[in-house]
């Protein structure tokens, strides 16, 4: 039997660093104190709170005050979107974003549309998954207080022109909050030179520990605590610190950014090994996302003829880790909605697989999935109706 | 999340594959949702199910729930087949995720399908199939 | 120099037990996938969060699916009260709560009357800090959806009666959320005799780790999400799980309810030594909170003519780590609102002192901080002008 | 959170006590906001602050800003103590926490306090003192 375990699904989730779990250890075991505390238990953990926040600042040119942190990713784009939303309501009512944000800002945008009395424009992409900056100056309205566009795709990888998009907002005055959950810790961020006004983070996305994220906020952005209670994080995020959490996501971040030029290049010769191997080697599959303003880790190719979830289990039985926009993988009838705005037919969309690099990504493992994929890919078209058709049609 | 005897079909699926002078094909579902199940039957003069053979455009339980299903009817009688329910193939299965439960029924409308299939074509009637809407399987079957 | 630490502040956060850091082990090292993926890394995070999820609903007779985890205990105060107020204004807009709330639920409801709409009423408690009951049926109107009343307070320890409040609720079909971050894990509950159809907890206050929390929601009760976007916690609370904590949390939760009668006989006895310890030794002291109606480790204690934060740095020089209601320890300039509702002056409440024990303190520990606290009390006094007027007096 | 000098005034406060003789006594804050600062000066003859106790009811940087001023000002002449600032307590503490200036603040006022006091009984008056008023020195120092 197979025992191999190659995981290929590094935009979902990704294992600690050793480092990481070794400086919080420190605060699991022994520093234990609550920060909001005034004796010495307590003062420790305030110090390595205090560190975090510096290291995180440093890597995007920001300072430590302006970085909040959260219980993850998805809380960070809540709190950005409703708390921007809720405190700013007076100047107006209107927020753009994409049709190919992650759910934690789809579901968040459609929320307050639903239920507040917001009113939305989804601005479309194209078939590489970009936004087009015309339609967005033509979306800003007078009522508009807010652009919320993802810096990368999580499914397709496909960056977004960040700094353009910053100097329209700041243009227009319009506050502009991205999601950088996917890129952060992969590409170079300078806050300032791109004018973002809040970025969401999230620490397990780049080796550090889950259930801790950050949201970056400009100082001058006003928002609506999304979490009420306690005088932590300066008042605006309630709740005891999650200190080994905290400590773990600075470290993860001081990692990531102390070799980040080489890392990327290593990453995208792996991934576009894996692009080219499948692309040219296996009929009926194209490219998900921009070729070349993509996540250095991100694989996403659709197989014609074939169901993704199907995909997934046989590489599974393989020994690789992968995912897919297929519905069948998130219990909903339709597949990825990232993927249908590119265009894609429900066939072809359902039948994508996303392979995502890492750090601990090797040559091998990048050579044994593009070896195990091909006759995967062959017995599922084989066992399809519609890859008869076409067959049939020859 | 699939049982053991899921993940047995969907690796080794039993009786993938076409007849080419089929008595009876039906498929069902659409690509929209994700499923596409093709059933081809082979049917004798008792109305015995003497062969029969899939393909299926799907997930893991889409081909698990085929593969059982041809296997279920392998044999039997028309009227035998006609009453494997989406229950019984799920049973079979020792179980599918909630969110799985549509393969099922699938399966049993790829069978009634391709049994309508061979009803129109020798003119026999079947009670169980009074209601049944080929067209509308294909189109929907959630 | 003193290197004694003596920890007296486990109602502000504890240490992990070393078996529940154990068990979190294996998701920080090897099992790190993500539990909504479908490949095997993700399969074993997803059963181990299926058997936390298991192992709390029995400690309170619930079920497995009534359990949604949360970042903390703020967090899931917020949910269910924004989350149930949002989410049921079309039946009414007042909600009921108490003075002596935590800040994760008192900023929370004035949140939403100065922001959103909705109206309160905040109960009185008495001297013990006891709500009356009577007041609490009177405040009921048709408007009225929502009753949320702490199970026990964190800086006085009082326990409410739960029971009666849940009867009440239920009586008047009005949902009751209870805050019961401070009671779960050192008090036996049963939510269905209770009434509870809501209630908060925080995994760090039971030697479980910290940034993870739940909230029990009963079947049928419907609320808005706080944190939108994907699938996890079946729809309701968006953000890759965090699994560590999760089974960290479910751990922890197990063991508080292993052995807890004895537990609780054991920290009542040394409670109530420390209590009539401190009573019956020095002068001019009384006890915040009702003598029995009382979480099992709480101590707390007001001392006439000094301040709290100089009480605790003090304390924190011969090792003592404890806790205050003083303003200077929150930075604001009132002292603790809930030593102000028990009808206390300022001045008494600027000088109150929390000494909480837990499952690592032991009878020595109590000696020591009976024996510590006379001579420190009696110097801060002899600072006091406070005091010199008192014993001028004489 | 408190820099070493702090937390020795707050251990070892200098000038702790009464006189009860004294020249001028000011005692400022109130209970209300957790300090009060009581202060008693001896001044001699040539205006100069021979002693000088204190008692605070109040917290760490509150019993340290007050031994740190006590010192700052004894020995010296009432002009000199008159420009002893808030800031300068800070500095001579090596900083305090944002939300304790409050603290510096109360131990100025309390110097002004006894000089006030001392003034009005010996029929004193100092360009200083113009517009400070004991009164609302003690009802809130914020
Ligand atoms: C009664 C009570 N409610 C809520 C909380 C908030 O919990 P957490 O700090 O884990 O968010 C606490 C503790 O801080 C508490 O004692
Ligand atoms: C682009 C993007 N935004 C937000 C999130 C949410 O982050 P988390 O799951 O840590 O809450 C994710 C990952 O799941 C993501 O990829």
């Amino acid at each position: 039997m197979m025992n191999k375990r190659i995981y290929m699904d590094y935009s979902a989730t990704t294992p600690m660093r050793e480092e990481v779990l070794e400086e919080m250890m420190e605060f699991m075991k022994t520093e234990y104190g609550n920060p909001s505390s005034i004796h010495s238990f307590g003062r420790e953990s305030k110090n390595a709170v205090d560190t975090a926040r510096d290291r995180i600042a440093k890597t995007m040119n920001a300072k430590g005050k302006e970085i909040y942190f959260t219980g993850g990713g998805s809380e960070s784009d809540n709190w950005a979107i409703k708390g921007y939303a809720f405190a700013n309501k007076n100047k107006g009512n209107h927020i753009i974003t994409t049709k190919i944000e992650h759910h934690a800002v789809l579901h968040t945008v459609e929320y307050l549309v639903k239920n507040h009395g917001f009113t939305a424009t989804y601005l479309d992409v194209n078939a590489e998954g970009l936004i087009d900056l015309e339609d967005l100056k033509k979306a800003i309205t007078d009522e508009t207080i807010l652009i919320t566009i993802m810096y990368a795709n999580n499914e397709i990888g496909t960056i977004q022109p960040i700094k353009e998009i910053g100097a329209i907002a700041k243009e227009n005055k319009v506050a502009f909050h991205t999601d950088g959950v996917q890129i952060y810790g992969s590409g170079k961020i300078d806050v300032d030179e791109l004018n973002i006004d809040m970025m969401s983070m999230s620490a397990h996305k780049l080796h550090g520990p889950k259930g801790i994220g950050a949201l970056y906020i400009r100082p001058g952005i006003r928002l609506d605590n999304l979490i009420h209670g306690g005088a932590q994080e300066r008042k605006k995020r309630a709740g005891t610190e999650n200190v080994p959490g905290i400590v773990g996501f600075g470290k993860a971040a001081e990692l990531a950014y102390e070799d980040l030029e080489e890392r990327i290049e290593e990453k995208i010769r792996l991934r576009d090994k894996m692009i080219d191997g499948i692309l040219d080697n296996i009929p009926y599959t194209l490219l998900n996302g921009h070729r070349t303003h993509r996540l250095p880790n991100n694989t996403n190719i659709s197989f014609r003829f074939i169901e993704g979830e199907s995909l997934l289990l046989s590489l599974d039985m393989v020994g690789i880790a992968a995912s897919s926009g297929s519905a069948c993988t998130s219990g909903s009838l339709d597949p990825s909605h990232v993927l249908l705005s590119l265009g894609l037919t429900h066939e072809v969309a359902h039948g994508s697989l996303r392979l995502t690099i890492g750090a601990y990504t090797t040559e091998e493992e990048v050579d044994y999935v593009l070896e195990q994929l091909p006759p995967i890919v062959e017995r599922l078209r084989q066992m399809s109706p519609l890859y008869e058709e076409i067959q049939g049609g020859n | 999340m699939y049982t053991e005897i899921v993940m047995d079909h969907f690796t080794n699926p039993r009786n993938v594959g076409e007849i080419k002078d089929a008595d009876g094909i039906g498929q069902v579902g659409n690509p929209k949702c994700g499923d596409i199940m093709k059933m081809y039957f082979k049917i004798d003069e008792n109305e015995v199910i003497t062969d029969v053979k899939f393909k299926t455009f799907g997930c893991g339980s889409a081909i698990a729930s085929s593969s059982i299903a041809t296997e279920l009817i392998k044999g039997k009688t028309v009227k035998e087949a006609l009453n494997v329910s989406n229950k019984k193939v799920v049973e079979e299965l020792g179980g599918l995720p909630s969110v799985k439960i549509h393969c099922s029924v699938l399966a049993e409308q790829a069978i009634k399908s391709a049994i309508y299939d061979y009803a129109s074509k020798h003119n026999k009637h079947y009670v169980e199939l009074e209601g049944f809407d080929p067209a509308a399987a294909e189109e929907d079957h959630h």
